[in-house]
């Protein structure tokens, strides 16, 4: 005897308690599994693009802390590097390793918040979470230290960042670094062997390098993909030629390499900044440039970071007036999400709501 | 180790090698492919062992009034190099392009972001419709003469 | 008139039930005090009930706030002590809304038959010396024979939300239901046959040794298969937030939603006090005349303890894996400690057929062996299922890049 | 042993059960607030302000409003105009600081609090009155003299130049008193010598400010 099924479409989101904000995927089931995957996108639609292109130089500093809003300094630093390269400018040495400093500290931020959401997404009630935010607190204490703000940090500045770090974000920096050591050894010991997650994540939605390549994906998943690119080694920016890290790699191509990509990119991240702790000097943290900023006209610069989540760049055109005439934000979320019918096609749903986590986005930076 | 990035007229040459109706001149950093030979010279950037770029960065495409121009950025992991190349397509309505979709697949919501965003067709992609915006919204907000 | 208990009543053994009886005996017709007697009873019972789920949320969230490096709620009250009235008044005035489409009758009929089993079941749990509703002989089927109702109940509430992710935690639910019986009923068959009884009471008084210590693969086995049953964590996949939103209860607000609420800690309370009674020896304990009550709270809180604290550290189970740890993991623990405990009965047991305190701690030394190396041997045989072979490297690996690699 | 991760989880939520919660229970207690911290009141110095408008050409979304008229007083003297409106529509702003970055006068300051929550939008917008009589606590958000420090190299390695646990702030702007408009300035007494901005306004104090000075 044959049992008659039938496939079943369920929206999951845009409200959904674990979809990382406003994102709708339509899926059909078959029971448990998953036959058809199609994302929905543009519930946080905000025209970044068309607002930047309305607004000077500087001021669109303000528009990328609201891009990928648990990385708001790396999206600073990529814009910068953009303008810069558009001016053709140096920012001074001091303003690179704050830049470093600040962008690697963000880094850590955002993993936190990655891995803790991948792990909540498993349906650990919380505690890897809080864990996670208690270490996140510090560090945007330290944000406010710097710039006054947590989040929507604005800390960069096209020519450096806005300004010096306060005497006491030395020391502050220094006892969150020796607590930080404890707190995430204690996560590390809750989370990286245990079996739980283990057997929920290992050989779950492995994507080939070949097929993460021809997708366009960056970051954490790429890595996890076996390809060790990371544009912070292959085309250093700011101080990154100046210190050392090693680029983690994973070899099973699953979602428990993609969550341990980022707890070792973590560690990768501490080493860092204790190398621009050592290595950071006294001097100016911002180049004397105009408050309203014309770069030549027909200028076109395209500047890239290794985000938290991969590859972010501000493709900048200038016409010679005071605002970008374009300006393309290369998103990592979006283009990363571009292998979904991989990642859950033939997976359960348990196995979709993880697997979206370990891809890790960030819908303010998905619809832009 | 950085990154080598190619003059554009390092990539026109090595393109007008293969495809030399597909090119059309170069500038500084970029080459200037026709529009109808994108999806050619894709295949052929991409499979070229000398060339190797099987990596998309981003497709981006810029509206100067008279014109757009589409742009593709490139890069070969194995390689370490990146090159940009552009199309540019006059006039304003009924704008099409070859889609590089079956190139390379990370081109997907990235055409189809420009098709939403720009008004720029893409042909032979297969879920050619809007991404950002609803169906039925009237118009393409980043060109430059939408308010 | 006066009237009185027969002495093979079920009730005869509750003396405050003897005491109701007699004093409303004295004015009333004797079967309606019997009546009456009942329903005071059930009315002590399910406020009980409803209290033990009021201050179980409570504990709960604040356990899991301490077990989080937070606090908690602690606005309403001393320590937020008042937290689940103020919660049960916000939801009280909430709109009682049911979706369209859905089956109404079922649809309202659920919270009752979640919340009823619950108090049926802690009839037969005695929580200090003769204070058991009804002291039955069979107490151990009993239970097993309510709990299962939940089920169903589940399904309802699954089918008739008119809801996918309620029809996915029904159908999650019932699964795990289904099988986690079979482990759950053959670890509690050991334990009736080391007390040869059935009843409650009797098992209590047979616990000179806890029967943790003399049987804990038992309670093992016990434990995890009641966790998948009350849908707690790292088997609470019926309910699983994360994924089906809120399981077959996504759909319930209002009042109906306090109950499922209630029901579901109100769960948690029950089967505590059952394992507490089960295997900890329920009111047994010193002065266990006058603080029989005391000591049987304290077990039932340590367990309930466990159950938070395993919330608050596991990530939850795929289904299909935790079908696995019930058929491959669980039923096997349950058999071994099944024939142990057998053998064991017939090896030691005297002529009149009766074990004494000595037998049982031979027994507790040798089935913590078992214990130990049961679970090793099957926890190795599920680890083979799991291990995975590293993938071939990709030719798109950039060289000179210094890289970490995962084992 | 299979499932040993699974204990030391256990044992790590345990040690966590008896430390001490590292939240804050807002009403009570307060987050500690740094001086950079950009707050909701804006500070304002009307002495300083020219009406020259910078904050609001310089703001990304536009929320400032000025509207200013000569006054007759100031016209000879060059760089005064009378201000009537300034308003900043509170619930629009994104407290970015770029107003405050664009001020050339040092005028415009971000405020310290952050407890301004208001039950209608018509009252978010901050009228030139407000700003006026609030209360000025500035923060030090591009204004290192606030700071306390200026002058000083700023040291790369800092963290050895500070002892260990000493973060006393040098300034304090919630807990401090209110600052006025000479307290906040970048400039010495003889840039008010030269009838700049405000000296009008308060001629006599400020004379006898410039006569304490020398």
């Amino acid at each position: 005897m044959t049992i008659r099924t039938e496939p079943m479409t369920v929206n999951v989101g845009p409200q959904h308690p674990s979809t990382h904000g406003v994102f709708r995927v339509r899926i059909t089931f078959d029971g448990e599994d998953i036959v058809e995957v199609e994302p929905v996108f543009g519930y946080l639609h905000r025209g970044t693009e068309k607002l930047a292109e309305e607004r000077n130089y500087v001021q669109v500093v303000t528009l990328t802390d609201r891009l990928d809003y648990t990385s708001s300094m790396i999206n600073n630093q990529a814009y910068c590097i953009a303008v810069e390269r558009l001016l053709g400018v140096e920012p001074p040495p001091r303003a690179k390793y704050l830049r470093t400093l600040t962008a690697e500290l963000q880094r850590i931020a955002a993993h936190l918040i990655a891995v803790g959401f991948f792990v909540q997404e498993l349906g650990a009630f919380g505690t890897p979470l809080m864990y996670a935010f208690r270490s996140r607190e510090r560090i945007l204490e330290l944000f406010e230290m710097l710039c006054g703000a947590r989040i929507t940090v604005s800390y960069m500045r096209p020519g450096g960042v806005f300004a010096d770090a306060p005497r006491e974000f030395w020391p502050a920096l220094d006892r969150f670094l020796e607590d930080f050591e404890v707190e995430f050894a204690e996560m590390e010991q809750l989370l990286l062997e245990n079996e739980i997650l283990m057997i929920r994540t290992r050989g779950v939605s492995p994507i080939p390098p070949e097929v993460a390549v021809n997708n366009s994906v960056s970051g954490p998943v790429l890595r996890a993909s076996g390809v060790n690119w990371d544009w912070r080694k292959q085309d250093p920016y700011d101080a990154y030629d100046q210190v050392e890290f090693d680029v983690p790699v994973g070899s099973h191509w699953d979602n428990y390499d993609r969550f341990w990509v980022r707890i070792q990119e973590v560690h990768q991240s501490l080493r860092i900044i204790r190398q621009c702790i050592e290595q950071i000097e006294p001097g100016p943290a911002r180049l004397e440039l105009p408050l309203v900023l014309r770069p030549d006209p027909g200028r076109e610069a395209y500047g890239r970071v290794e985000a938290s989540k991969g590859e972010l760049a501000f493709y900048l055109v200038s016409d010679g007036g005071i605002a970008p005439y374009r300006c393309k934000i290369r998103s990592p979320s979006l283009i990363n999400l571009t292998i979904i019918e991989e990642l859950l096609v033939g997976w359960k749903l348990a196995d979709m709501i993880v697997s979206l986590g370990s891809i890790d986005i960030n819908m303010g930076e998905v619809d832009r | 180790m950085a990154v080598r990035e190619w003059a554009g007229q390092e990539l026109s040459e090595a393109l007008r090698r293969e495809l030399p109706e597909a090119v059309e001149g170069f500038d500084e950093t970029a080459a200037w492919v026709n529009p109808s030979q994108v999806g050619a010279a894709a295949i052929f950037l991409r499979d070229e062992p000398s060339l190797d770029f099987r990596f998309l960065n981003s497709i981006t495409a810029i509206d100067y009034v008279e014109y757009f121009d589409v742009v593709y950025h490139l890069t070969s992991l194995k390689q370490q190099w990146c090159a940009v190349f552009k199309t540019r397509l006059y006039g304003r309505q009924d704008l099409s392009l070859p889609s590089v979709y079956q190139v390379w697949k990370g081109a997907d919501y990235q055409e189809r972001e420009i098709w939403d965003l720009m008004g720029v067709y893409f042909e032979g992609h297969p879920n050619m419709k809007r991404i950002m915006l609803w169906e039925g919204f009237e118009g393409h907000p980043l060109r430059k003469d939408f308010l | 008139m006066s009237c009185q208990l027969a002495a093979d009543n079920v009730l005869y053994a509750n003396g405050l039930y003897r005491l109701v009886y007699d004093l409303v005996g004295t004015i009333l017709p004797c079967w309606l005090s019997y009546v009456i007697a009942g329903l005071v009873m059930i009315f002590v019972l399910v406020n009980a009930v409803l209290l033990g789920a009021a201050v179980i949320t409570w504990a709960e969230r604040r356990l899991l706030g301490r077990f989080q490096n937070r606090v908690g709620p602690n606005r309403w009250g001393p320590f937020g002590l008042f937290q689940p009235l103020a919660d049960l008044l916000k939801l009280l005035t909430k709109e009682d809304l049911t979706p369209d489409g859905a089956d109404k009758p079922v649809f309202a009929l659920v919270p009752i038959l979640m919340v009823a089993p619950l108090v049926m079941m802690t009839a037969v749990i005695p929580f200090a010396e003769n204070t058991s509703l009804a002291a039955l002989n069979v107490g151990v089927l009993y239970i097993l024979a309510v709990s299962s109702i939940t089920s169903i109940a589940i399904f309802m509430a699954g089918w008739s939300s008119n809801n996918r992710y309620a029809m996915f935690g029904a159908a999650r639910s019932v699964a795990v239901l289904i099988s986690y019986e079979v482990p759950v009923v053959l670890s509690l068959l050991g334990v009736v046959m080391v007390a040869a009884s059935m009843s409650l009471g009797s098992i209590v008084e047979a616990q000179v040794l806890p029967f943790f210590l003399v049987q804990p693969l038992a309670f093992f086995v016990f434990m995890a298969g009641m966790s998948a049953e009350l849908n707690r964590s790292p088997f609470d996949v019926a309910e699983a937030e994360s994924e089906i939103i809120a399981g077959y209860h996504t759909e319930y607000s209002g009042v109906k939603f306090a109950l499922i609420q209630a029901a579901e800690f109100g769960g948690v309370g029950v089967v505590s006090a059952i394992a507490a009674t089960l295997f900890l020896g329920g009111w047994s304990g010193p002065w266990s005349e006058y603080l029989g009550w005391l000591w049987f709270l304290i077990k039932t809180g340590a367990i309930v303890f466990l159950f938070i604290w395993f919330r608050a550290t596991y990530p939850r189970l795929r289904i299909d894996q935790i079908m696995a740890v019930s058929w491959k993991f669980l039923l096997p623990l349950s058999l071994v400690n099944l024939a142990a405990v057998t053998l064991e009965v017939f090896l030691l047991r005297g002529p009149e057929g009766v074990l004494t305190t000595g037998d049982l701690g031979i027994m507790a030394v040798i089935n913590v062996v078992v214990t130990v190396v049961a679970i090793w041997v099957f926890g190795n045989l599920i680890r083979d299922r799991v291990k995975f072979q590293a993938r071939q490297p990709s030719d798109v690996v950039v060289p000179g890049v210094t890289t970490i690699e995962v084992h | 042993m299979y499932g040993f991760a699974m204990v030391k989880g256990l044992l790590v939520t345990l040690k966590n059960l008896t430390r001490k919660p590292f939240t804050i229970q807002y009403p009570e207690e307060r987050a500690r607030q740094h001086p950079r911290f950009r707050g909701e009141e804006f500070v304002w110095y009307e002495e300083r302000c020219t009406g020259c408008a910078s904050c609001a050409k310089y703001c990304p979304l536009g929320i400032i409003k000025i509207v200013t008229s000569p006054s007759e007083s100031a016209i000879p003297q060059g760089d005064k105009y009378r201000l009537e409106v300034f308003d900043i529509e509170l619930q629009r702003c994104m407290f970015c600081g770029l107003c405050v970055e664009a001020c050339p006068y040092d005028a415009l300051f971000m405020g310290s609090g952050f407890e301004q929550g208001q039950y209608s939008r018509k009252n978010m917008v901050i009228t030139i009155d407000q700003l006026r009589n609030a209360e000025k606590h500035p923060s030090t958000w591009f204004r290192p003299q606030l700071e306390g420090y200026e002058g000083e190299p700023s040291s790369g390695r800092g963290s050895r130049s500070i002892a260990q646990g000493d973060s006393r702030f040098t300034y304090d702007p919630r807990g401090g008193p209110p600052l006025g408009w000479r307290e906040v300035g970048r400039e010495g007494w003889r840039w008010h010598q030269r009838e700049k901005a405000g000296m009008r306004l308060d001629t006599e104090s400020a004379e006898q400010a410039g006569a304490g000075d020398e």
